[in-house]
């Protein structure tokens, strides 16, 4: 049974994550890489996927990783994890290897777009890892470019805010429920304005043999063009407008774990990010309706999964 | 000594595993073979060839079997495609057939080339011993009997150890006596 | 009947070159094996499931969506301190291909079967060494089999070189597709007990161990990234005596004697022919011939081709007035293909070179033939006679 | 910066010397810098938390320091403080 806490206090302190970084200021992804850290228990490996949480902390000859790590390439990070795990699973047996736990991080670039294969085959053959999408909504670490996360909407730099296309046309892919067709057993969303239903939920996940699925909000003040300061705050009201839902998907049950009854207004959180900013122009007014109803539709979905509609 | 056999048969009928079989058959008499199919895209039904090379010394050539010592047609219905089967193969070679009786053309164009000719109704052996249409073992006996290449025990050798299952070499073991007594020289 | 030469604890079989490359993996004891399916590779990789669900092998077998995760599970693997196998051919090997570089900068010691096969288009399944030659710069030890006994042969003793400690880096062991894949030979192997002796279980450098958490695969940037390929490059010039030693410890056991450059009737020679693969064998045959006519013929042919065993070759040509290099492959506006360019550099600096001949031949398995082979000593012959070369490429057998 | 190392010096590309870019001090990239009032933290660690570094350090007893070798100067700490007990200030004059 994993070890789940009430309270801040009861996170561990070890941080198996070290300052000295190059990440940006204002970044939203150690917060994960830090509470991931400390949520799984006992030996851990630490596979990444190429993106920003890889580049910035492993600029040769300088490391921010306490734990063993390991990066292969971009599309790949969920086959290697796959090997690594596989390997130990055989030394286990013959050798008798203490076999770590295999954790994987990817941007969502190298998770919804060109790791998606990857993480499909690893999933499907029932590895025992966590795999965790840090989703920035866009290719960051090249410079801005539209994913398959980016909302409609969105300004990047491959899906600009233009005066007959006012962003990313299409809607943003839905990893979850890619990752329960695929049958895992847990899969579940995280923000880290929410820090104590993050450790559970990675603890939770850790606590399950097989392949588990975690997809976390990342604020990028760099390419949502925001404010560093507001990082958390923009987290925190991707969920109070039903923008992230945090939910949980359990051996078939899916739980609301922040029931929004009365939304705030989704230009309440638009209003803070510069990707956004073309959507509150009258003129843009169709594409912002558009994201409205994605939103919405979404949320009811989710409440019908979850047994509450 | 170098003995070359040319097979000829349709994909699903056994062609590449009744050379296979020879070649195994060789190495057990300490001879050195190399078997080779000839894949096209692998479907069934498809004409299909192997090749079987033997001799009693280590063999470097790596290339299909041109110029047959033997040819053997394990598909009743390709005798009709004469000049395919007697393409390169040998003045005086051997030509073994699965057939009730060998096709005219055939049976001439093998005697202006000096063959020995061979037949044996496997169809029927294979139907009774099999149920279906699987000429490879049956064609295999035919042909140790006709060429007296290796010795039929290094035959039944090589498909007990190939095929493993009791039941299934007790099966192919009888297909390969019976074409081995049924066989007849036509020519 | 020739009495087969009977060597000591060694059991003749009749295998085809997958099957004989899955049972030296099997008996290397392998923890992990990546791969994915693609003729004519597939029945590699089949022998070895059926050894892993029959418990004759305990390893995990990772069966992967495709060849690209198949090297990239490798590579994980092999940091974490197993044993590692994969195999594949042609396209798949053109998928792996951004981790080819990786698996070798990253020092892994996986071991590849690549069953030769033409690249696509037209796709084709047959054998071509375009595969190959394709990943020769990506810092992979290559060795080329000749026969069923070789591959059997080249798997076991490549484990044993990619994992020693003084080379740690990855190996492909090249099988010509159909021509040997699928192909029946006698070969001896080994017992159990003596390949166990020849490759005990891997010594890992460096595995992964959260007891010691080290950065695999960082960023290096201007500042770093040449000084890595620098003591790369230099890393890999240490492979080659290695792999001699690694020959002659083989020959102990086995009582084959392997060498890099594998030489015919050169010593006199006036013209020779270098091949790679399966069709060396047709090639000594013709020269066989040839020689007993009294022509002065000599075929050479690579056992290794990564690192290329530049001095040995010019050594093993010297007196040779015209050599045709055999490319099963074309590179496509580059002034020969990919093995005259090796042979061209070989010599580059000789004061004393044979006239030099690019023959193209046996593409997407067309099969050489004998009268191929003669076509290339009359023309090198041709030159030698005539002090130069008038055609520089020839393509053998086609219409 | 360490003296650049020669490809001698090199093998695999491997860092074997664990979390050691706190060797790589980031406080150099700040233009404004928190400025905690102790006497008002209530010892919540949500700065904690949220500090991407981790720049900000936990003692025993929960109250927390800023660590400004690695503080980039986000304000997220400032911003996310439930009491105020964080300002931001300008680099050099706080």
């Amino acid at each position: 049974m994993a070890v789940q806490i009430k309270t801040l206090r009861e996170m561990p302190r070890e941080e198996l994550f070290a300052p000295g970084h190059r990440l940006c200021a204002g970044c939203g992804i150690p917060q994960l890489v830090r509470t991931a850290l400390k949520a799984v228990p006992g030996p851990k490996v630490v596979v990444t996927a190429t993106g920003c949480l890889e580049v910035a902390t492993t600029i040769f000859p300088y490391t921010s990783w306490r734990v063993p790590w390991v990066h292969n390439a971009f599309e790949n990070a969920a086959a290697t994890a796959a090997g690594i795990e596989a390997a130990f699973k055989a030394l286990e047996k013959k050798r008798g290897v203490k076999r770590p736990k295999v954790i994987v991080f990817g941007g969502d670039g190298g998770t919804f777009d060109i790791g998606l294969q990857a993480l499909s085959g690893a999933l499907e053959r029932g590895h025992d890892l966590i795999y965790i999408c840090y989703d920035n909504e866009a290719y960051m670490n090249t410079g801005i470019q539209r994913s398959g996360a980016t909302p409609r909407g969105a300004a990047t730099t491959t899906s600009p805010a233009g005066k007959v296309i006012p962003g990313k046309p299409e809607r943003k892919k839905d990893l979850i429920a890619i990752a329960i067709a695929h049958g895992v057993r847990y899969a579940a969303t995280l923000n880290p304005a929410y820090p104590v239903d993050m450790f559970n939920k990675i603890a939770k996940a850790a606590s399950i043999e097989g392949p588990t699925v975690l997809h976390y909000f990342t604020p990028c003040p760099t390419g949502w063009r925001s404010d560093p300061a507001k990082s958390i705050e923009i987290a925190r009201l991707a969920v109070l407008t039903r923008v992230w839902p945090l939910y949980e998907y359990e051996d078939g049950v899916y739980r609301i774990n922040v029931l929004v009854k009365s939304p705030r207004p989704i230009e309440d959180y638009l209003k803070l990010q510069g990707r956004f900013a073309h959507l509150l122009q009258p003129e843009n007014r169709w594409m912002l309706e558009q994201l409205k109803r994605d939103v919405e539709e979404n949320w009811n979905r989710l409440l019908k999964l979850a047994g509450l509609a | 000594m170098l003995y070359e056999v040319r097979w000829h048969g349709r994909g699903g009928q056994g062609v590449v595993t009744a050379s296979d079989l020879l070649a195994r058959a060789a190495i057990l008499e300490g001879k050195y073979v190399y078997h080779a199919p000839e894949f096209g895209p692998e479907r069934r039904g498809a004409p299909v060839r192997a090749y079987t090379r033997i001799a009693d010394e280590p063999i470097e050539q790596h290339f299909g079997v041109y110029n047959p010592d033997a040819v053997v047609v394990i598909d009743p219905s390709l005798q009709s495609a004469t000049s395919l089967i007697l393409e390169g193969v040998k003045k005086g070679g051997l030509l073994v057939v699965n057939a009730r009786e060998v096709h005219r053309s055939l049976l001439e164009g093998a005697k202006a080339l000096g063959l020995s000719v061979w037949s044996v109704d496997a169809f029927k052996v294979a139907m009774e011993v099999f149920g279906r249409p699987l000429y490879n073992t049956p064609m295999l006996g035919a042909f140790v009997k006709a060429s007296g290449l290796v010795a039929l025990e290094s035959v039944l050798k090589a498909v007990e150890e190939r095929f493993k299952n009791p039941q299934l070499v007790a099966r192919n073991v009888e297909a390969i006596k019976r074409c081995y007594e049924g066989v007849k020289r036509v020519v | 009947m020739a009495v087969a030469l009977q060597l000591k604890g060694q059991r003749r079989v009749g295998m085809t070159g997958d099957e004989a490359v899955a049972y030296a993996v099997k008996q290397a004891d392998v923890d992990v094996v990546a791969a994915y399916p693609i003729t004519p590779q597939t029945i590699i990789v089949e022998r070895i499931a059926d050894y892993v669900h029959d418990g004759e092998l305990k390893a995990s077998y990772v069966a992967v969506e495709s060849e690209h995760s198949a090297l990239s599970a490798c590579v994980g693997a092999s940091l974490a301190g197993a044993r590692v196998f994969t195999a594949t051919s042609s396209q798949g090997l053109a998928l792996m291909w951004e981790i080819m570089w990786i698996a070798s900068a990253m020092r892994t010691t996986i071991v590849m079967a690549l069953a030769n096969r033409a690249l696509s288009a037209p796709i084709n399944i047959h054998c071509s060494h375009d595969d190959a030659y394709a990943v020769r710069d990506a810092g992979w030890i290559q060795f080329f089999a000749e026969n069923v006994q070789e591959a059997y042969d080249l798997t076991l003793m490549a484990f044993r070189v990619s994992e020693d400690k003084r080379v740690l880096f990855p190996s492909i062991v090249n099988l010509d597709g159909f021509i040997l894949s699928h192909a029946l030979e006698p070969l001896y192997v080994l017992e159990d007990d003596v390949v166990r002796e020849f490759l005990p279980p891997k010594e890992p450098v460096n595995p992964i161990d959260p007891e010691r958490p080290m950065t695999y695969g960082p960023l290096a940037l201007f500042d770093y990234y040449f000084e890595f390929k620098k003591a790369q490059a230099e890393a890999f010039k240490s492979v080659y005596p290695v792999i001699l030693e690694v020959f002659r410890e083989y020959e102990k056991y086995s009582g084959r004697k392997y060498e890099p450059v594998k030489a015919y009737g050169v010593e006199d020679a006036d013209v020779a022919v270098l091949i790679l693969g399966s069709s060396a064998g047709t090639a000594r045959y013709v020269a066989r011939r040839l020689r007993s006519k009294g022509e002065k013929v000599g075929v050479v042919s690579l056992t290794l081709y990564r690192p290329f065993p530049a001095s040995d070759l010019v050594a093993k040509l010297k007196g040779v007035k015209a050599l045709v290099v055999m490319d099963r492959s074309y590179s496509f506006g580059s002034p020969g293909a990919q093995l005259f360019m090796d042979v061209a550099a070989a010599f580059a600096n000789e004061s004393e070179r044979p006239l030099l001949i690019n023959a193209i031949y046996g593409l997407g398995g067309r099969d050489l033939l004998p009268e191929h082979v003669e076509e290339a000593f009359r023309k090198a012959q041709e030159a030698a006679r005539a002090g130069k070369v008038e055609e520089r490429e020839l393509w053998l057998g086609v219409r | 910066m360490s003296k650049l190392l020669s490809w001698k010096d090199l093998s695999a590309p491997i860092i074997a010397e664990a979390g050691n870019s706190v060797l790589y001090k980031t406080g150099g990239w700040r233009a404004l810098k928190p400025v905690l009032d102790q006497s008002k933290c209530i010892r919540c660690l949500l700065c904690w938390f949220y500090c991407p570094e981790p720049a900000i350090k936990r003692r025993e007893d929960d109250s927390v320091e800023i660590d400004y070798d690695y503080c980039k100067g986000c304000g997220i700490c400032a911003n996310e403080c439930p009491v105020k007990a964080i300002a931001m200030v300008e680099e050099g004059v706080g």
